[in-house]
């Protein structure tokens, strides 16, 4: 299945983009990706530091993907 | 705090016109800009004739965060996330308190000291739930809203924040 | 809530002109003015390069009060001891909260529906402190400030009002 | 003494004047100058209902009087 992922803060600057659309096994986890993009990316964050959203919605770790989700890892946010 | 090492290749800029997050904010209670706030234009989005009480907030740019002296930063969103998020939780705070009606906005890009970085206005009957609900929404828009804080310092390195230390 | 039974002999008018009552307000932290208040006037005083939060209070005239339908008002005032007493408040608020300034006007003469009646600013570091300071100077203020509000209802009669019941 | 008296809200409506100079004795208390001129003007208001300013700032009904000062009675406020 497709699924493009969003990076923010340090996370895009790490990966050096903000998006990218990836192809992925169709039982993949969101844990299992992040696994895989941590290691391609060296992003310094764990993922229990990370929360995350499906579709513009946050969502939880254990949530199922199915084909053309949008997914982003948020990093601690800053706002106010 | 993490630092930032390379070049930042940020999300794109807001998809929304100014005058489309100024409806967003007054139709759905919240939405990102990147302009400067209209303070004046948000408070007329509350202006009823069955309130008695608009309670405000405005968070500017400090010149001190801890330690550090900051020169400029730049705020960086998740604009649909934000949005969503942001309706939910002025939804929220009109369940919890008695309020009439709640608009938030909060300003991303680059931002000089003393700028306006969000603006969160609360209209109610009665003083005290418009205190109540101006200070929740902020709390929980520091929380759980997908915004992103990048300072700068006056020796020139730069930094991740966290509201959550 | 006292009845008026007969047309008011009231204390003249204010002894200070406009500019001359936004100076005591910035100056000594509280005035009153018999004009329409000027937020964005009042917000400038406020304005601090080390200042992170500004909470500000506005006080509306509301279409009505307990059950009955308010048409207008006129608020009077005793201006002397009210700048005088409003100094000693905003002095006390910046003794027991971590703020940087504070400064509140009450207006006075007739008001129609939607009028602000009293805008009440607090510029502070962090957030909270902002917060509770604004909400403790509008306390004090209803409380100690003489100032006395006069309501025209629909049906034409008048009541004196009372903050304490 | 000659004491400046100032009316505000039903006070004033009562006693139809915002302010008055009047010439009491010099040992008068303000509670019985109040008492006085309740009788006079019939005021619906109890002393224990009012407080006191003095010279344009907060007093007690136990301060003493001067000649040439400026009373007032204080009737519940409503501002804000």
């Amino acid at each position: 299945m497709k699924i493009t992922v969003l990076y923010f803060a340090s996370l895009a600057d790490r990966a050096q983009k903000s998006q990218e659309t990836i192809v992925v096994a169709n039982d993949t986890s969101i844990a299992q990706l992040y696994e895989q993009l941590q290691a391609q990316y060296r992003f310094n964050l764990e993922a229990d530091k990370l929360r995350v959203a499906i579709n513009d919605e946050f969502g939880e770790w254990e949530d199922g993907l199915n084909d053309g989700d949008t997914l982003a890892f948020i990093p601690p946010v800053a706002g106010g | 705090m993490i630092i930032n090492l390379n070049e930042p290749q940020h999300a794109s800029p807001l998809k929304h016109s100014v005058d489309e997050a100024y409806a967003i904010a007054d139709n759905q209670g919240f939405a990102l800009l990147d302009t400067p706030l209209d303070a004046e234009r948000l408070k007329g989005m509350l202006k009823r004739e069955d309130c008695g009480a608009l309670a405000v907030f405005e968070g500017w740019v400090r010149n001190h965060n801890n330690d550090n002296s900051v020169s400029r930063l730049t705020y960086y969103g998740y604009e649909n996330l934000a949005i969503n998020q942001g309706k939910l939780i002025i939804e929220e705070a009109c369940r919890l308190f008695d309020i009439q009606k709640a608009v938030s906005i909060h300003r991303i890009g680059a931002l000089d000291i003393g700028d306006m970085a969000i603006w969160v206005g609360v209209a109610s009957k009665h003083r005290y739930p418009a205190f109540d609900a101006c200070r929740w929404i902020l709390d929980t828009i520091k929380a759980d809203i997908p915004v992103w804080k990048q300072e700068y310092y006056t020796d020139d390195s730069t930094l991740w924040l966290s509201n959550n230390g």
